[in-house]
């Protein structure tokens, strides 16, 4: 568990050359950044909570700090996948609140025109691979984006998020293999909240130091660090990216976080169940990423508590409009189930209008 | 009887299968300290403890791998995939190890374990979390598929899938796991391979298993009181083994035939049984077997549209409707 | 014209493609420097280095799951499965990464990707290795399955797979690398979704894909000489696109039908195929279809056997005269 | 690469307790199981060349000392899973050649009936649960086993042997991560023969010292040595085995080795394609299993070049009686294919008789 951050870490990453050279309107961009996450879930739970979304809806809230401090970093060629805890790093790569809200209501406005969900946002425009429902399962996209940039001869990384229990799937250490092997410059991220589901990271993996540190038995570089201090990801995140456009190398970073809500919506038990209270609440009260750059940017004097109240006010406004211009969008058609399944059908080629696709007699 | 959810059917046929066989061993993510993604293992681990209800990493294939090697042993594991989707990342481990093993070992070794979990679309969970594998796994000889639609069914068959000495896959629905049913207080077992005649008419089949016979059911009621059809209502309850004596036997008796199947059209379960009828009995129709099936399509997220690509009471009317 | 093989009508198609699109990469396990396992990219590393043709560790989800990455970018990987038997360790990211991230991203994505490799059994290697997944992956939507029989079709399908924006599951077949046929020097190209008539007749239709064909054939002939029935012989070729027209004509033709497949009974190819038929062209059958498909239990290694377990001319025969 | 072990090492690993206290007896018996195998499977070649045998012959010549020195080890308790180069194996477990090569032939007196083949032998009477053809494919099935020996209270252990190339299918770091979490039982034995068909371990894996150090990544135990001297190879792994019934603890074992024909008889380009021809000559003149013990036995006295060539003869003739008897057992039934697919109908019991199990009409 990371020690509080607010005492002393921020003073030396905030020298970092990269956050040394943030501007006062950069710094409030983040700051802006992590308050629309945030107020944008919290919009999202109120709002799924009254019916007016399905499935499940998988909260980022505690974790704001690395979806926006690693994508502040990206430049044209670096590209982003992560899995179904996907809101985060869909707003904070500059998706709308509106596209995203209307995903989760399932409506054709939706960034995946409602077909995809909660788990399942999209931005290829934005270098934004998804959004993947089956744990574990992107870590080889990540490895293919990577591979994509080196073979095209671009300086670029691909960032690969995942979770603490997804690190158990196979498909990561093939891919971590073959990263090292290949040498492609990908940045697996792991952010370890410390459950999967019900289930504690001391149940679910066996590990030295970190779980960053199994990277070793592929010799790749790994890194740790605490995910509630945006400076401090950053900070890292920047080496690994430096590293793999200047070597094409792959690095493991590890970042630990928490998150304040269920597992999910339907997850009644994370409160007194596997989980006390009372760790919920430390979490909230001492290691939250928005009160800490809240106190750092204020420390700094770049921020005033009425300038905050501003921005905040700000991103509560957009999260109630974009729920409002969700609920106001049209619902898909059901003969609409039929698009996007196969690409030269939906453009009508010639490849498309030969032979039967669909079988509904 | 006691009128119980289908959740807690299987929770009693775990229950009952745990003290009676002191091999018998619950395994997956979840089933244990936190009652189950689905609660269906609630209050399981609490009362058996560690030994016998196991909460296991996010490692299908090895979980899955490890049910099959410990049940060489004699063990009968009784796997939990959180969803059957998750198959997808085990599939060697069902298909090659749980599947052929015993055939490549020329009868050598038996696999008695279960695979169990929800395998349906309709619960806005989007394509990955959607699938509904029957048809993949019912083609491979060497493995047995179960999909009881209500409780009673779940309870029977679940027991006897514990008993049976090849590997079961067992497929269950989170949309009828709160569905209630009549449950008798005292032990009983329903063998796989036999199909149930939910409803009793001349004039049409509705064939299908799982969910989809609540579907047919609804249809049902409403052709009699608003077309005066009275439809067979089969349930297949098992898909490997088939019990195709009953399919024939009510294709004998309407003459005519719509299949109704929650999974999709191409290869799927209704395929087959549409292709057992031509080859067995192609002379007893009066018209062509229809198909209800799912939508051909990823399944859908959105909630206002999703139900409606699985089948519906109005779509199987439609069919109906066209050979009657 | 030149006389080739199968394996060299394919590398051809690899070598033209890759000379065309800078983007063209093949992949596999053994591909590059050992030319592959069955020699069908023999010479293209030697020629096209490193870049082009690449060799990868055996880890089949993390290589195909690279691919459907890089395809996001606009590569177009051409993937090989040293057999397709090896899919069921790489499942999840066919089924759900290369075949439903173009549905969950709202048509955002398009994943141009070939995955390729020989899918059959009758070579002796036992279940494992004999599996014929062309009903697994045909029944997803998002998904194309091709099945060749020759090399000219094969190397005509696989120009339009690699150029197709859609993931292409290629199937090949061991005992099939090695027979030749005549390939014409120019460029050629073979659309998805067309079936091929390759023998006229007008008593019976026999359809199949893959080597299925060509039992077919030998079947055909013999029925000719031996029973003056003279067949129609459709071959598919294509699964996923489906020539629904062409299998319609054959019947509405011969009124008689009888599916070749090698694949297993159970939610096979045939049996879509067969309740194809059955939705479409029911009156026009004068008796019901009849399948001869490998015998309905895992690949027996005996080479004494094996080649019995698929279908045979004979099991044809036997069919046709039940029905003609 | 092993240094030749013929100089030193014996010396060593001669005296380990569970060598030094081997009986004359024991030794020569231990001598004859690796010349039976060698035997074995040259008489298989000179049939395979000719036809009798279809599909794979994967030939585990110069390998011997690993599945003979391991499973000298075992007790009642003890079980065996291995890939499809498993002939060694299956002899060194008990088996006899009849059942063996009648396999091979595919005849109906095979260990599977015919219906396996020369990847998947079995005897579970033995222990002995394969035989497995899809690469990595066991390494699962080993963690069951372990499991299964555990839950039942036993003290045991399960080797689980794979290859060098194996090591890349992802499920086994999944077993890895389980095996430690769940404190099981299972040995994982990797055979480095520096190869997987034709690719180099270089070309498919990237590591530090070797292959098992991987284990470290989940707090695993692990052991590097040369698989050429029998004595090494019972040393080594009969810590593991101890350790695994004392400590119910996993470890990986990995044993230097070269098999000195192709991947299969298949692989044609395993003489100056991706190996030198001169590298295959030193393996066989430097680095022979039997060769080395044969050197070791002599000198300790326990062997005569008289007996040896006795022993020999004895494993040939058994050899070209197990091709006689194959030869000349009955094929299996057409009829008999349907056998051996479920339990309930080859015992025709109420449940094997309910419903239809196969489906060609
Ligand atoms: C292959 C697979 N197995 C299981 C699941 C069900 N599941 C979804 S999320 C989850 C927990 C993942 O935890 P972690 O990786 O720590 O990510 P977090 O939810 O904490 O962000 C599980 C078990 C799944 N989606 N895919
Ligand atoms: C999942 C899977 N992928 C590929 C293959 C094909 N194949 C069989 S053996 C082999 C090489 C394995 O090499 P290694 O693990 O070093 O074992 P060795 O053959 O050297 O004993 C390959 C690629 C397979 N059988 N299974
Ligand atoms: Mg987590
Ligand atoms: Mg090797």
């Amino acid at each position: 568990m990371p020690k509080s951050a607010v005492e002393k870490q921020p003073v030396d990453y905030a020298k970092a050359p990269i956050n040394a050279k943030l501007s006062s309107e950069d710094k409030l961009g983040l700051l802006r950044q992590m308050l629309r996450i945030r107020r944008f879930e919290q919009t999202a739970l109120k709002f799924y909570n009254v019916g007016k979304m399905g499935g499940f809806l998988h909260v980022y809230i505690g974790q704001e700090a690395i979806a926006t401090g690693t994508t502040s970093l990206m430049g044209d060629d670096d590209h982003v996948i992560t899995a179904y805890r996907d809101h985060g790093h869909a707003l904070a790569v500059g998706m709308g609140m509106n596209e995203c809200m209307a995903e989760l209501y399932g409506k054709a406005t939706g960034c995946s025109k409602g077909k995809g969900g909660s788990m399942h946002f999209f931005a290829p425009d934005k270098n934004y691979w998804g959004g993947h429902g089956i744990v574990g399962g992107q870590t080889p996209l990540g490895l293919g984006l990577a591979y994509g940039i080196k073979y095209k001869g671009l300086k670029g990384a691909a960032l690969c998020f995942l979770g603490d229990g997804a690190v158990n799937q196979g498909c990561f250490y093939e891919s971590l293999n073959m990263a090292a092997l290949f040498e492609l410059p990908v940045i697996y991220i792991i952010e370890n909240n410390k459950y999967s589901m019900g289930t504690s990271l001391q149940r679910s993996s066996v590990i030295d130091k970190c779980l960053a540190q199994r990277a070793e038995a592929f010799q790749i570089e790994w890194a740790q660090a605490n995910g509630e201090n945006l400076y401090e990801v950053r900070a890292v995140t920047q080496k690994a990216i430096e590293r793999a456009h200047k070597e094409s190398k792959p690095m493991v970073l590890e970042f630990d976080t928490y998150r304040y809500y269920g597992h999910s919506v339907a997850d009644a038990k994370h409160k007194g169940g596997y989980r006390e209270e009372e760790e919920i609440e430390r979490y909230k009260k001492e290691h939250d990423p928005l009160r800490l750059f809240k106190s750092i940017l204020i420390s700094e004097k770049v921020l005033s508590e009425e300038q905050y109240e501003a921005i905040d006010a700000e991103a509560k406004t957009e999260a109630s409009e974009s729920a409002k211009f969700a609920d106001e969008s049209p619902v898909p058609s059901v003969e609409s189930i039929f698009d996007d399944v196969y690409f030269e059908v939906d453009r009508q080629t010639e490849a498309g209008r030969t032979g039967r696709f669909f079988f509904n007699d | 009887m006691a009128l119980i959810e289908y959740r807690d059917a299987l929770n009693q046929a775990f229950a009952e299968e745990i003290e009676r066989d002191p091999n018998v061993v619950l395994m997956g993510e979840e089933v244990a300290q936190y009652d189950g993604a689905y609660k269906v293992t609630k209050g399981l681990w609490k009362k058996y403890g560690d030994k016998r209800v196991v909460d296991t990493p996010i490692s299908e294939a090895a979980f899955i791998g490890m049910g099959v090697g410990a049940s060489m042993l004699g063990l009968r594991p009784v796997i939990e995939l959180m969803f059957w989707s998750f198959a997808t990342v085990a599939y060697d481990q069902i298909v090659n190890n749980a599947g052929q093993v015993r055939y490549m070992s020329g009868g050598l070794i038996n696999v008695p374990i279960v695979i169990r979990g929800p395998a349906n679309g309709g619960t806005n969970v989007g394509a990955t979390h959607s699938h509904t594998p029957e048809n993949w796994l019912a083609s491979i000889p060497g493995l047995k598929v179960v999909s009881p639609v209500n409780g009673y069914d779940a309870k029977g068959l679940m027991k006897t899938a514990i008993r049976d000495n090849d590997p079961v896959m067992f497929m269950e629905n989170t949309l009828l796991y709160g569905e209630k049913c009549e449950v008798p207080e005292d032990e009983y077992l329903i063998p796989l391979g036999v199909a149930d005649l939910k409803r009793e008419g001349s004039d049409v089949s509705l064939i299908g298993h799982g969910r989809s016979v609540n579907t047919a059911l609804k249809a049902a009621e409403i052709l009699a009181s608003e077309h005066g059809i009275e439809a067979d209502v089969l349930d297949l309850r098992s898909i490997r083994p088939l019990d195709q004596e009953a399919i024939l036997k009510t294709v004998a008796k309407t003459h005519r035939v719509v299949l109704v199947d929650e999974s999709k059209p191409f290869c799927g379960v209704s395929a087959q049984i549409s292709t057992l009828i031509m080859e067995l009995a192609f002379d007893e129709l009066d018209a062509p077997v229809r198909r209800v099936c799912t939508l051909d399509a990823p399944a859908i997220y959105s909630p206002a549209v999703e139900h409606l690509q699985l089948p519906t009471p109005d779509r199987i009317i439609e069919k109906v409707l066209e050979i009657c």
